[in-house]
């Protein structure tokens, strides 16, 4: 044994250079680097599918019709192109979903950060999942079939239409629940644990930590997932195509039927305005509107996120 | 027996050894089914510094964290045995743990300050506690007394985790004051801090002992020797079923541990023969 | 993205050419697209013929007409539905892919103007009226009965109708309006009857326009107006639409087979039954049938398709 | 002082009546955590409700019926629901694991195109369904010319997808210790050994879970399915990736479109089925992650 | 001077002072733009014990992990200065850290066995190196060696995390002798275990020292005082731009510098003044 040793370790006899060329980690590496560039791919693809004919369509309808009028109805005749009627209808959609699931959804995850037991945790959180896991189609159909038939019973004077944005909000709230809860209470959870211990060897109670504490610690990173649930909120598409109709009429009243911008993409979609049409082409610019404003929330929530990984580590 | 330097004659204090802040008898502490610690015996003295001193794992932490009711909060942790605090029962039906740790404040290994202002890092504890007005005052006392007032008075509104390490331990030092304990205790508080901010910390502790009892955890038996009026020494023991247990050893005044140990094994521990 | 291409797949499951006759196991996949209106006939249809020919595959899509089109006359299918002729434009799209087609009648229906139940003033309706309610002028302005005639009560106007991408918007805004696309914008649009039949039974005031055969399938639920272009009330009915009284909301209904396809056996056999069959089927599927003449005519221009080759 | 005046005698450690505000917080917070449960709940019993009549067998054995809404089924659209993950999880999985191991053990964090990735996928995971739509539209089905088919519907499933499967790998990778690596690393393993003898097998659980997960969402995707026309009435079953297809969710949204009772039952038992493969999945998910959780 | 036991004249042993395996000149390193240690001058004696002590962060870690390259892994880090191993410069161009590795094995503070079979976790390295047959000869050989093999002969292909702290760290040193390597580098590997695990690793240490060349990195002045040949002592020091870098204070034969160290901050650290 000592002798092989010995061999072996006086000295430089054995150099410490490649004792094999090793060509495999180097095609690993750019496999692998390949793999992580399909998603560039990917927002390539979307740019492409979505420029061309955006930059078209602004050709034929000015950016101040565009953005400068509030009649919406490019399938109709004559046509009208004034998008605030589907930017106001998503935005409100996504305001009472934000209403619903924020509330909801941060209560639940400071109960499953602080409070409950892993035990509870254990139970409680792959429910959460379920929840999440939901396709948007059975929301949707929930939506039209109960929920706003027992809203318009119990709630008569809402007058609220067959379709309408509230039931559709609600719905998308419930959606986006898990999202809220899930990401707020990862943050919650990287809080560390000496700034509750820190908390409450001050005589602070249970909930003066939680809200006082770890709340604040972890606020980056709520606010990072509350933009994350907008932004589903905002591109969701089969609750508001079922529950919340396609009117385009430009109104705020929440008992009414509203068409949002996803809604209208899935209507003009999957129907007629022929290829090269300027209807069709509208398809096109709602969903550059659709995509930047996600991409730009997404950016804003991946920032904070980055924020609030740097404080502790 | 190691050159160390030991606290005593030098600083002259007014002992008082048998006014006790603490009476722990029989303390075993539980983490579920695990005895982490059996049978503790001690006494805290008045405004005395009480270091607790043994290898890693032995249970000083899960003592001294006994004394605030910190243990509470792990689930499953539990404690048999009796813990009195000036004649009252500490784990006593009717006691609010909430109160117990308003009394008795708490020091950790690493510097926690809240990711707030340093004004407000002081200010939260006496405001969970619903004292209201003359917070300046508070604050400024507070720091005052940690020795820190001088360094950041000019940046009390700064983020407290732009603090160097050390400022940031007497600033935990500090927001313990605000709250007006009666006992400190502190878990290796300067296990994260270089030598220079470790001496500020010691110095710190003999000023505040005037005031305050302390229970210092340490892993160092030199700062035990230096800082403490009464040494315990802990030690980890198998017993016949395999199980490790924390187990008090001896409990005596600094000077007699470091110079006259009546244990084998408390002297082969201070003398490096292990651990 | 406008340059569509036929799809690989789409043609290429002709089998070499092959007659048709009945007991020959056909296979292959027949595409079809369109009007939502004349999908359930031609689903009615397909599945009857899969009885026949259980080899062949007869997706039936429901893009509504326009939609249909488009896809057509991109290649992408074989046959498309319609609840309207086909338009120029269309025709030009399909002239510059080469794609040739014939229209085919295949059924008729009566677009059936409803109302509530509860809605006791309004039984029949002019074109006059109908077109005040739902011209592109009325959007915001016509809010209420009253608004259209005096002696209606201020009941609220809530209208429902098919989405813009329907044959069935496209005629009766054509038929009411006088311009096709012409509409107010501010009512209910679904692709969804059923969303059409729960909007105006939930609302006193509501109104709404659809197929014949929805309303016979909800004629619990909902009234049908009469409508009066010049010529006195008439009520939509199976008589009325196959006689012609009913005007000018009684149409055509139309499948549009695509001529390479019509060279494939299994499209010709499919072809052949659909159209033999085609009162059975229409009933079936509680469509108007056609009357006598119209059937002829049907099976002369399916001939005239099949010699075409 | 404030600690002289302290009795010491005389200390009072009993509780100065929180309490109540205390249990009144975590009373508001766990009903939180409940509406939502509740509310799932209710909606999984409103669904089996609706759908009792029509959870037979011949729901899975008959293929949709325009004419015959109360024997109709819904075969195709579970079979075309079938193809397409099966060929997501041949697309996405391998690629998404990929490229999670790309970002996790080789990617330099200090180069700017490897921040660019990161930041695009995190971008992507919060694009519309309904744009990953046009996108299938516009360049696979078209531009590509798949057509309308099980191919063009799989590749647009699977890049919807793709985010959240290298998310949530990369989060099982990162769930392997350091010192795992470094143990690997220290025996001189070069870094694809590492990866592959150590990491990768430590982490498959976590992945395994993961991708459940991210197929599950798959499962229930609609709105891309309705750019791209999946036709609505498909009486056959795909025969292969060419093929025309339908999927469950879609079939679903076409059933709530139709005038007669019988389908808005038929909708609802649909949705009992789509539901019951969700939750086997999650099930499947929740059991791989309690039994193989964090073993260092 | 502290009372504490020396290694040396009692362990007689060919010390063969002058026979070097690494000689480190000048050595720097950088983590990003932070000088993190600097300008160190050590020799590592062929199967000799080297420990590598001092405070918290005065970088002992750090110059450890450039003998087998392990910072190559960290984004950033990056080191200035020479270290010739056998005369071979270990930074040089054609040198692949993948050979520097298996040449140089290294066992951490916290036992990191895989989640595999005791068996698999020593044939890991052999198999990565590409050694063929024989598997279980070689298994049992450093498991001999590491004085484990009695223990686990039974129980081979059980789940290594099945085995006690002290069993992992075995395992570990075993693991790393699996692959026949020059020198083993060994990071605080007792700071996590119990006082008798310890003995068995120092006892173990001793062992392998007659084959072996180790360096040893250890927070405990009396470990390196029972084990080692050398002693490096490192501290932190704050430079005129307020950073802090870690310096090489004294090296030397391990009796010198617990008996007489010739720098006064030497001194200072052993005799507990500071740390
Ligand atoms: N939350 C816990 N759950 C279970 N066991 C615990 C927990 N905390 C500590 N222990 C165990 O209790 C024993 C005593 O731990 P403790 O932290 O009190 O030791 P210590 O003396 O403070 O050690 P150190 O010097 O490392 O801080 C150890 O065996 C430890 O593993
Ligand atoms: N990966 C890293 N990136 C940046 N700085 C680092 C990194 N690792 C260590 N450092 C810094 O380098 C200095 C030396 O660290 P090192 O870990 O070598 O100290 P050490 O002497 O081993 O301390 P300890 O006894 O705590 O292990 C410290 O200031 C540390 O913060
Ligand atoms: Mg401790
Ligand atoms: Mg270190
Ligand atoms: O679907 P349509 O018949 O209305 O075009």
């Amino acid at each position: 044994m000592a002798a092989q040793h010995l061999k072996t370790a006086s000295g430089a006899s054995r150099s410490l250079a490649r004792s094999r060329p090793r060509y495999g980690e180097a095609a690993v590496k750019v496999v692998l680097l390949l793999a992580a560039l399909v998603s560039i791919a990917t927002t390539v693809g979307i740019v492409a599918a979505l420029l061309e004919p955006t930059i078209e369509f602004f050709g034929e309808v000015s950016l101040g019709e565009f953005f400068g009028s509030t009649t919406w109805g490019p399938l109709f005749n004559p046509p009208a192109f004034g998008v605030w009627p589907i930017i106001v209808a998503t935005v409100e959609i996504t305001l009472i979903a934000i209403v619903v699931a924020v509330p909801l959804g941060l209560a639940a995850a400071i109960y499953l950060s602080e409070y409950a037991t892993p035990r509870v945790r254990k139970i409680f959180k792959p429910v959460l999942e379920v929840l999440a896991g939901v396709p948007t189609v059975v929301f949707g159909f929930f939506a039209l079939t109960f929920v706003t038939p027992v809203l318009q019973d119990v709630l008569p004077f809402l007058d609220l239409e067959a379709k309408n944005a509230l039931s559709a909000g609600l719905l998308v709230g419930v959606m986006i629940i898990p999202i809220v809860a899930s990401l707020s209470e990862d943050s919650m959870a990287a809080v560390p644990n000496g700034l509750r211990e820190g908390s409450y060897a001050l005589g602070a109670s249970k909930m003066l930590t939680s809200v006082r504490v770890v709340v604040p610690a972890a606020f980056s990173g709520i606010v990072a997932a509350i933009i994350l649930a907008v932004s589903r909120a905002a591109g969701e598409t089969m609750i508001v195509a079922i529950a919340g109709g396609f009117k385009s009429v430009f109104t705020i009243y929440p008992g009414n039927e509203m068409a949002t911008m996803a809604a209208f993409i899935a209507q003009a979609g999957s129907g007629d305005a022929s290829v090269g049409s300027t209807a069709y082409k509208t398809i096109f610019a709602v969903g550059s509107l659709l995509f930047i404003m996600t991409f730009a929330m997404n950016y804003v929530s991946a920032r904070m996120v980055q924020k609030y990984r740097e404080v502790y580590d | 027996m190691p050159n160390v330097t030991v606290r005593g004659p030098e600083v002259p204090r007014n002992i008082e050894a048998l006014d006790p802040v603490f009476t722990v008898s029989g303390l075993s502490v539980f983490y579920g089914d695990y005895e982490a610690v059996r049978g503790v015996d001690m006494t805290i003295g008045n405004r005395e510094i009480t270091a607790m001193i043994g290898p890693s794992g032995c249970g000083k932490s899960t003592v001294l964290r006994c004394f605030n009711r910190m243990n509470d909060l792990i689930p499953g942790a539990r404690a048999a045995g009796k813990i009195l605090y000036h004649d009252e029962d500490l784990y006593g039906e009717h006691v609010d743990p909430i109160e117990v740790r308003r009394r008795i404040g708490m020091v950790f290994q690493k510097p926690n300050p809240f990711p707030k202002s340093i004004y407000d890092n002081i200010a939260y504890g006496p405001r969970v506690n619903g004292v209201k007005g003359r917070m300046d005052d508070i604050v400024e006392e507070a720091l005052t007394k940690a020795a820190l007032w001088d360094e950041v008075k000019d940046k009390i509104k700064q983020n407290a985790l732009s603090l160097s390490g050390g400022q940031q331990q007497r600033l935990c030092i500090a927001r313990a004051i605000a709250v007006k304990p009666d006992v400190i205790l502190m878990d290796e508080p300067c296990s994260a801090l270089d030598p220079i901010a470790t001496t500020k910390i010691e110095d710190l502790m003999q000023e505040l002992s005037r005031d305050y009892t302390i229970v210092i955890v340490t892993h160092n038996m030199q700062q035990a020797a230096r800082v403490s009026d009464r040494t315990a020494f802990f030690t980890a023991e198998v017993d016949h079923a395999g199980v490790r247990h924390g187990r008090l050893v001896e409990f005596d005044e600094t000077s007699r541990i470091f110079t006259n140990p009546s244990d084998k094994r408390t002297e082969d521990y201070i003398t490096g023969r292990f651990g | 993205g406008g340059d569509a291409k036929p799809s690989g797949d789409s043609t290429s499951s002709a089998a070499p050419a092959q007659s048709s006759e009945a007991g020959t196991a056909l296979s292959g996949e027949i595409k079809v697209d369109g009007s939502s209106t004349v999908a359930p006939l031609t689903q009615a249809a397909s599945e009857l013929f899969g009885e026949e020919q259980p080899q062949v595959k007869v997706p039936v899509g429901t893009s509504g007409t326009g939609g249909g089109f488009e896809r057509f006359c991109a290649g992408e299918t074989d046959i498309s539905n319609a609840s309207r002729p086909i338009k120029d434009e269309e025709k030009a799209a399909c002239e510059a892919k080469g794609i040739k087609f014939t229209e085919l009648t295949v059924a008729t229906d009566a677009l059936t103007v409803v109302v509530p139940k509860e809605n006791d003033w309004a039984t029949c309706l002019t074109t006059d009226q109908l077109k005040k309610m739902w011209e592109p002028a009325a959007e915001g302005k016509v809010k209420t009965w009253k608004d259209v005639d005096p002696k209606f009560p201020a009941e609220e106007l809530k209208l429902y109708g098919p989405g813009t991408d329907s044959g069935t918007f496209d005629y009766f805004t054509d038929e009411i309006n006088g311009e096709e696309g012409a509409s107010r914008k501010d009512y209910s649009p679904s692709e969804n009857d059923n969303d059409i039949v729960t909007g105006v039974s939930g609302a006193k005031g509501g109104l709404g326009y659809f197929g014949f055969t929805y309303f016979e399938e909800n004629a619990d639920k909902l009234k049908a107006v009469e409508i009066d272009s010049g010529s006195g009330c008439v009520a939509p009915s199976v008589e009325t639409a196959q006689g012609g009284t009913y005007t000018p909301l009684a149409r055509p209904l139309f499948i549009y087979p695509s001529a390479a396809a019509a060279k494939r056996p299994e499209v010709v056999a499919f072809l052949d039954y659909y159209v033999g069959n085609i009162n059975a089927i229409a009933k079936d599927a509680k469509f108007i049938p056609l009357n006598a003449e119209q059937e002829a005519k049907l099976k002369a221009d399916v001939t005239a398709l099949k010699s075409q080759g | 002082m404030a600690i002289l005046s302290t009795p010491r005698s005389a200390v009072q450690l009993a509780s100065r009546g929180r309490p109540l505000k205390e249990h009144l917080f975590r009373i508001a917070l766990l009903a939180s955590l409940a509406i939502a449960i509740v509310f799932l709940a209710m909606l999984i019993i409103y669904v089996v409700e609706e759908g009792w009549p029509r959870l037979d067998a011949t729901l899975w054995e008959n293929q949709p019926s325009i004419r015959r809404p109360e024997t109709a089924g819904i075969q195709s659209g579970i079979f075309g629901t079938l193809w397409i993950i099966g060929l997501t999880a041949l697309m996405a999985l391998p690629t998404g694991i990929l490229a999670a191991i790309y970002l996790e053990e080789y990617a330099d964090k200090s180069k700017w195109y490897n921040r660019l990735i990161e930041l695009n996928i995190s971008n992507l995971a919060a694009v519309p369904s309904i744009v990953y739509g046009i996108l299938g539209l516009g360049m696979i089905a078209r531009w590509m010319q798949f057509g309308f088919t099980i191919m063009t519907g799989a590749i647009t499933i699977s890049l919807l997808v793709l985010p959240i499967v290298i998310i949530s790998a990369r989060e099982a990778i990162r769930a392997v210790p350091a010192s795992i690596r470094e143990g690997s690393l220290a025996l001189g393993a070069t870094q694809w050994q590492t990866i592959y003898r150590q990491v990768l097998p430590a982490s498959i659980p976590g992945i395994a879970t993961g991708s459940i997960l991210a197929l599950s969402r798959a499962i229930g995707e609609a709105a891309p399915f309705l750019m791209l026309g999946a036709a609505t009435l498909v009486r056959f079953n795909p025969e292969g990736v060419w093929s025309s297809f339908s999927v469950l969710p879609l079939q679903i949204y076409s059933f709530i479109t139709r005038p007669q009772e019988e389908f808005a039952i038929l909708a609802a038992a649909a949705i009992v089925v789509l539901l019951a493969i969700l939750l086997l999945m999650n099930s499947v998910a929740i059991w791989l992650r309690n039994r193989y959780q964090k073993r260092w």
